[in-house]
């Protein structure tokens, strides 16, 4: 059997999370393949049904990632973000789900290192937890 | 319209090409659906990459462009002009990341480098496939401001204004312009008379032949936005309606009174301004020692903010009494001298002329006792750990700047907010200082914070310059990536209005009629022009009303699904 | 022989910005959005001045390349901003509304056309220097890029350390570019602007502080500048973000911050620079979101929080931070030879008693002095310059934007000492006069 | 007292505390506090000074007005307040139970016919010439301190050193104290008539050039005596100026041998500025390392115009032995006979450290350049 290889999705916002991503690059910080980004303008934008889709259609883990809170380029969409998020995480118990397959990081422009061991980190950790339908959820 | 999509991919080098396979990737994107054009560059961004894009959508007849390189943070505004010059729309072009974060990332293990390029690259081809062109709106511009305030800094503002070719309203409630300016004796670092400064600058706003003053007068209403504000105010000759382009708001400050603080109210104690309302019309005795009392009524519990100019303050009034009478013996008790910048030369002359600075201690205030017209005041000296007492003739209190009264309505008004100090609140503290958050509004002068003279006028000018540039321009370019409401959704709940930051959602009457019944509601509404983009309406509309263009639902789903879930099998109910 | 070439000038017209910081890209970006043609002319290799070094800013800790960036890049993407980096102005002539001003395009070695800002060149280059726009605590190489988000992306040789350059071996950044822009034989070049007005906007740089050797800076290698640990403590830094004490490598637990080192000195400079005492509480607050077990001390002379909303930011620091002021300035640092901690020695005043606080590493607050060159630049440009080597105003409380010269205006640092806001009002407010003499 | 602060410019003094935090003094002594004294004065407290006798437990070294950010001139300050406490009848608890500045004061006798020249009966010298030799209390020195270190040597060895140049110097048989240490403590009158006698002798005996060993005389000398000599044009220089000019100017060389590390006396480093002509002579005996704490950061040897001795002097004399020792060098040298007795008297009786911590030698420059002058 070959060895379990996570599809992770990540929001990342264009001001804060998807630029410390870019960094990330610039520095050649190596981190796992797993993970596909989508930009969008804010972490605010990010629609909660996004994230149930993405596991839905087999992600074994959404990560939305903005800029730290007080640092958003829209004033709040951060702060919203944060609120939908714990909404989520309500829905995720309910569903049985584990909670650790969904991830709320604030990472800014200058915060390349941080992008790439969130990212190592949030793989290591699905790898852990096994694919979506492994048969436990 | 059927997609045809062209598919340029970047070797970069060898920055993407030495760590993706450049040539599969190409070959798995040409057998895509919709993709009916692929080609890969050594620098996609050099002049004949470029070219060669404008060429493909010419002769392929290319109605989507992706470029899959490096980062649309820098890269893509390059691609979209290409993209434009070929005659498409800019807005139906996806930049694809492969390099920041795809090549540079994943620097050792080429095979799955060049899975996920291909994966990203489909992901593009879902979303692009979806992209609908988007219009840059223009807004016109009424060529004129208002400006709320006839003080230095909005003098200054309308001054600069005028100068720049426009016309310019200046509302002043007072019956004369000036404001504070009014009231002061003398101006520091150099201790020159107000009252000329204050010819000079009614002077020339009132020979400005494009500034209207309007004293005595008060805005009452204000409605529209940038570039199209239609102001109502009031003074005694009746009502006067304004439509302009742009606002700015000077509307000051004042001096705290500090009633039940330090003996105030007492015959030798008086605050900073009435010392020099004294010293201006020529009634202040003749005196063998003063005090000053700095922070009387600042950073406390009740005001926790540094009113900044007052140490300033004390010092230049601390210098002209030394010089009126040079044998009194003159002291400034401080919990630290804030003469900051290039003003600790008027604390050094100050100290030259024998003005003596003594420290008090934040924990244990200087205390005034108050006995028919004389007062005494004591405080702990830290340093020598005592307490020292001083009978002066004169007990003078630095008080700090406090907004007016009226600044909570002014705010209501004009939908700006207020900050916890309760002066202005501006957009952004560091790079903004005298914007507000909604467009066509702006700042200036001590409504935004304690300033000085100097300070106001550079302030004035700044406003100036922010407010004058959709006056030239002569319209506004909204934002081409905007939030629209579908109305037929909207269930008038309000919520994209209270989480706009920009006030540009806003709910307005509507009668919806239908065959069998008819009812009055609410529908949002959210103005191109003042809208930003971020989306955060439209995330959390409970009706699914509100799309952000360019960010839309579908376009993010396809994405999502692009991701080809190989794994997938359950289907959430 | 010099080449000189004219550039032409269209329809509306141009303004010349001197210096590319925070004030001068207000300056270009609020000139150029109302339609100006606006030249941007910068000493350095890269637009966005000091601000771009920082980590994050007071009082809000925005992230300062997230909120700088953005401008930059608009800078870059302007249809109406030429920026002109790696030049200086060398002339100016005519008067307010009619001036020719001639800039000296220093040779880059790169052709700013071709390059791409791949770095390919960098990566091969062998030549490695010591990388000033870090304070000099890493390397980078003869070829370089100042930093990731660096405006424009093109590369630029520094002449001193290229082995090609100095002794016509190696050529390996030629070789390996492949868009061909590496250019050896590129000279110093010379264009002449017709400008309406000029903005000067040099800003600052930093005051030397092994000019006061009681604080040991130089001699003690946990002694650093506020500016080093700025480098340090952010995450695109040397250092990644990890402040680290020397040889041990470990994070400091206490740290003292020491003001006024150089300013407010009439022994060096005589004026307040108006920031350090906030960018200490920045820098402490910053040590203990990294480091909850530090411990950090301000020795401060008057604790200038005259700002908005920083009287109340350096209370939280207090209470929420734990951060400690001390209203001393300290005569002396001492070294132990053997752990390298530090011994700051100042007087407390409340206990009105001289002590010695150990300490694993000191920063000193160095003062910020008006950028070099200023008195060449104020020569060339007909300005005055005070003692202090800031440029003269008009007159100094009510036009604190026009220079002694009509159509010459300043803004930011090289002013008076500052802050952001302030500069970025500046320069807005500069724009305004400019806009105003361009509209005449 | 206004005027003192006038011309001291104590009034830029803002309380920062960095003189404090640079003291000496200070930082065994808690109830000294520099500052302190600054802001009595600005606040009008002359009472609350004079009556102080933590205003005789400063060094004047100036270790705190080299630095301070409003440049006080500290040292000219405390001088003054010193002066306004004496006139009103205060002393300093001086060293030596107040033996020194009796000797001083005795010196103001006009008639005084002293004995002081026995030292130099085996040297070349002369009464009248080109260059005085100022030898200052070195005669007196060697009665009260023989018991651990000969300070005569220090004049011995200059004049050494002169003669080897081909240099007779003429050397004053009523030589009266400089008048440093009364100056320094509040008696100007007597300063002054000291000043007169000096200058007088000096000027008959035709003098271009007045040579001290002592950087003590040679501030008071160059500085405090400027109104009565500045006319004559007469040159005041250190040994260690003139050694240094000699090796440039006359070829004189030395025999190189052992590593050396140098403690500036504040007089001659942080008053006078003069810190590289020592360390020159030094560099061409033998090999310099530096302490941590040198030229204008220069720890004191902790008394100076024998106003005060007490534990805090002992304790900053063994701290600076320590630092000498731990550079590694075999010997210390200094160039002022006050810090050369002070050092010795520190390690002269018991101390508070390990032997082995201080143990190092300890040298006037001028003796350890007469001993290693080369082909003597």
């Amino acid at each position: 059997m070959t060895e379990f290889d996570p599809r992770i999705i990540a929001f990342c916002c264009n001001w804060c999370s998807y630029v410390g991503a870019d960094l990330a690059g610039t520095s050649r910080l190596q981190y796992p393949h797993n993970v596909r980004i989508i930009r969008t303008m804010c972490s605010g934008q990010v629609f909660p049904s996004y994230i149930l889709k993405a596991l839905e259609l087999g992600a074994d883990g959404v990560m939305i990632a903005g800029c730290h809170i007080g640092d958003c380029h829209y004033v709040s969409g951060n702060k919203k973000a944060e609120e939908r998020f714990r909404m989520l995480l309500g829905i995720m118990k309910t569903l049985g789900l584990d909670a650790r397959r969904i991830r709320l990081e604030w990472i800014s422009a200058s915060e390349g290192v941080k992008f790439a061991n969130t990212i190592k980190e949030f793989a290591r950790e699905i790898k852990e937890l096994g694919p979506r339908n492994g048969g436990k959820e | 319209m059927i997609p045809r999509i062209g598919v340029f991919v970047c070797h970069c080098g060898t920055n993407i090409g030495g760590y993706v396979d450049v040539p599969d990737v190409v070959e798995y994107v040409k057998a895509l659906p919709g993709v009916v054009h692929a080609e890969r560059n050594i620098y996609t961004c050099a002049d004949d990459g470029l070219t060669s894009i404008k060429n493909a959508i010419k002769s392929r007849d290319l109605n989507r462009v992706i470029v899959a390189s490096c980062t649309p943070r820098t890269h893509a505004p390059l691609f979209r002009s290409a993209v434009a010059a070929a005659g498409l729309n800019p807005y139906l072009f996806e930049l694809v990341n492969i390099r920041e974060q795809c090549s540079w990332v994943h620097m050792k293990e080429k095979e799955a480098a060049t899975q996920k390029a291909k994966d990203l690259i489909r992901m593009g081809v879902a979303r692009v496939s979806l992209l609908e062109p988007q219009e840059e709106i223009r807004i016109n511009v009424t060529p004129s401001a208002l400006v709320i305030g006839g003080g230095v800094a909005g003098m200054t503002a309308a001054l600069s204004i005028a100068n720049q070719g426009f016309r310019v309203d200046l509302i002043e409630k007072e019956s004369e312009l000036g404001g504070m300016l009014r009231h002061l004796y003398t101006l520091y670092p150099d201790g020159r008379d107000a009252s000329p400064v204050l010819a000079k600058f009614i002077e020339n706003v009132k020979n400005n032949r494009n500034i209207e003053i309007h004293t005595s007068s008060r805005v009452k209403k204000v409605d529209g936005y940038i570039g199209n504000f239609t102001v109502w105010a009031e003074n005694e000759k009746g009502p006067l309606e304004i439509r302009t382009g742009v606002l700015v708001v000077a509307t000051g400050a004042e001096e705290f009174k500090p009633l039940g603080l330090y003996g105030y109210g007492a015959g030798a104690v008086l605050t900073e301004l009435e010392l020099e309302d004294r010293l201006r019309s020529g009634l202040l005795h003749t005196i063998k020692s003063a005090v000053f009392i700095q922070c009387a009524g600042a950073r406390c519990s009740d005001r926790a903010y540094c009113s900044r100019i007052c140490c300033n303050v004390a010092i230049k009034n601390a210098m002209i009494l030394k010089q009126m009478f040079p044998e009194a013996d003159i002291n400034i008790l401080h919990n630290g001298i804030r003469a900051y910048g290039t003003y600790e030369k008027m604390y050094r002359q100050a100290q030259e002329l024998g003005v003596g600075f003594r420290k008090y201690s934040k924990e244990i205030p200087p205390e005034v006792m108050v006995n028919g017209e004389r007062a005494r005041v004591k405080f702990y000296h830290e340093l020598m750990g005592k307490e020292i007492e001083y009978s002066p003739d004169l007990i003078v209190l630095s008080s700090p700047l406090v907004p007016h009264g009226d600044v909570e309505e002014i705010s209501k008004m004009l939908k700006v907010p207020l900050g916890q100090d309760g002066f202005f609140l501006e957009a952004h503290v560091k790079l903004r200082p005298v914007d507000f958050a909604t467009d066509g509004i702006f700042l200036c002068g001590t409504a935004r914070a304690p300033a000085d003279i100097t300070e106001s006028i550079c302030q004035g000018y700044a406003a100036a310059s922010r407010a004058s540039i959709p006056l030239m321009k002569g319209y506004v370019q909204a934002e081409a990536i905007t939030a629209v409401v579908d109305e037929t959704k909207c269930i008038g709940c309000g919520y994209c209005a209270s989480v706009c930051p920009y006030n540009a959602a806003s709910m307005n009457e509507k009668t919806v009629a239908a065959e069998e019944f008819s009812y009055a509601t609410k529908k949002s509404y959210i103005n191109p022009a003042l809208c930003k983009g971020c989306g955060t309406c439209a995330a959390g509309c409970p009706a699914g009303a509100i799309t952000p263009n360019h960010f839309t639902l579908p376009q993010i789903i396809a994405s999502i699904k692009a991701f080809q879930p190989e794994r997938y099998t359950l289907a959430i109910a | 022989m010099q080449q000189v070439k004219r550039w032409l000038v269209i329809e509306m017209k141009s303004m010349l910005v001197i210096g590319g910081g925070i004030a001068g890209i207000q300056s270009a970006l609020d000139l150029a959005d109302r339609g100006f043609h606006v030249y941007l002319v910068e000493r350095e290799p890269s637009i966005g001045g000091h601000m771009a070094l920082l980590d994050k800013t007071f009082p809000t800790n925005d992230c300062s390349m997230c909120i700088l960036a953005p401008k930059m890049n608009e800078c870059n993407a302007h249809p109406d901003i030429d920026i002109l980096s790696y030049s200086e102005v060398a002339g100016l002539s005519g008067e307010a509304g009619d001036f020719s001003a001639r800039v000296m395009r220093r040779a880059r070695y790169v052709n700013e056309d071709k390059c791409t800002g791949c770095g390919e060149c960098r990566a091969r280059c062998p030549s490695k220097v010591p990388n000033e726009y870090n304070s000099n605590l890493d390397t980078r190489k003869a070829i370089f890029l100042p930093y990731p988000q660096a405006v424009p992306r093109v590369m630029t040789i520094d002449k001193d350390h290229c082995i090609y350059l100095t002794k016509g071996k190696c050529g390996v950044c030629r070789k390996v570019c492949s868009a061909g822009a590496v250019d050896y034989e590129q000279e110093d070049t010379f264009v002449d602007l017709d400008v309406a007005a000029v903005i000067v906007s040099t800003g600052f740089e930093l005051f030397d502080p092994s000019q006061m050797p009681e604080y040991g800076y130089g001699r003690y290698a946990n002694v650093i500048t506020a500016m080093q640990y700025e480098r340090m403590i952010c995450a695109s830094g040397p250092t990644s973000g990890h402040l680290e004490t020397s040889p041990a490598k470990q994070h400091p637990e206490k740290i003292a911050f020491i003001q006024c080192v150089g300013s407010r000195d009439m022994q060096h400079n005589p004026y307040c620079c108006s920031v350090c005492c906030m960018h200490a509480v920045k820098e402490s607050i910053l040590a203990k979101e990294h480091y909850d077990e530090s411990q950090s001390y301000i020795f401060y002379t008057d604790l200038r929080a005259t700002g908005k909303g920083f009287e109340e930011y350096t209370a939280r620091a207090e209470k929420d931070y734990g951060v400690q002021y001390i209203r001393s300035r300290p005569g002396q640092i001492t070294e132990d030879a053997g752990t390298k901690k530090l011994t700051v020695w100042y007087d407390d005043t409340v206990n009105r008693k001289v002590k010695g606080l150990e300490v694993d590493m000191a920063v000193l607050c160095t003062c910020l002095v008006p950028a070099k060159g200023g008195e060449k630049l104020a020569k060339i440009l007909g300005i005055e310059i005070d003692e202090s080597g800031f440029f003269e105003n008009m007159d100094e409380l009510t036009s604190p934007l026009d220079s002694k010269r009509s159509g010459i205006f300043i803004a930011g640092y090289c002013q008076s000492p500052k802050d952001i806001p302030e500069s970025v009002a500046q320069g807005s407010g500069a724009a305004a006069r400019a806009a105003e003499v361009g509209s005449a | 007292m206004k005027q003192i602060i006038r011309n001291t410019k104590a009034y830029y003094c803002v309380e920062c505390g960095k003189c404090t935090g640079s003291c000496p003094v200070a930082r065994g002594n808690e109830f000294f506090s520099p500052r302190l004294i600054v802001e009595r004065a600005l606040s009008g407290m002359k009472q609350d000074i004079e009556g102080d006798r933590e205003l005789w437990a400063c060094l004047t070294c100036e270790a705190c007005s080299k630095k301070c950010p409003s440049t006080v001139k500290y040292s000219e300050f405390i001088r003054g307040m010193r002066k306004m406490a004496f006139d009103s009848g205060f002393t300093s608890r001086c060293s030596q139970g107040g033996l020194l500045h009796s000797i001083q004061r005795i010196h103001s006798i006009k008639d005084l016919v002293q004995d002081r020249l026995d030292w130099a009966k085996d040297l070349k010298t002369s009464k009248k010439g080109e260059v005085l030799y100022f030898t200052g209390c070195l005669p007196y020195f060697e009665n009260l301190f023989s018991a651990f270190v000969s300070p005569i040597e220090i004049a011995k060895s200059t004049v050494k050193i002169l003669n080897f140049a081909g240099i007779v110097p003429a050397i004053l048989q009523n030589e009266r104290c400089c008048g440093h240490d009364l100056l320094w403590t509040g008696d100007s009158e007597t300063f002054q008539k000291l000043a007169r006698l000096n200058t007088e002798m000096i000027k008959e005996s035709g003098a271009s050039r007045v040579v001290t060993s002592c950087p003590e005389c040679l501030r008071t000398l160059k500085l405090d005596y400027a109104d009565l000599l500045e006319s004559t044009g007469i040159e005041i220089m250190h040994i260690s100026e003139l050694i240094s000019s000699l090796m440039k100017n006359n070829g004189i060389k030395f025999n190189r041998s052992g590593i050396m590390t140098y403690h500036d006396p504040c007089r001659l480093g942080r008053h006078l500025g003069i810190y590289d002509a020592p360390r020159d002579v030094i560099k061409s005996m033998g090999e310099l390392v530096e302490m941590g704490n040198h030229m204008a950061e220069s720890s004191c040897c902790g008394v100076s115009a024998w106003a005060t001795c007490e534990s805090m002097s002992k304790q900053m004399q063994v701290n600076r032995l320590i630092e000498a020792k731990s550079t590694g060098s075999d010997t210390l040298i200094t160039s002022c006979p006050k810090c050369l007795i002070h050092l010795k008297c520190a390690v002269h009786n018991q101390i508070p450290v390990e032997k082995e911590k201080v143990d190092i030698r300890i040298e006037d420059l001028a003796v350890a350049a007469g001993k290693a002058l080369a082909g003597d």
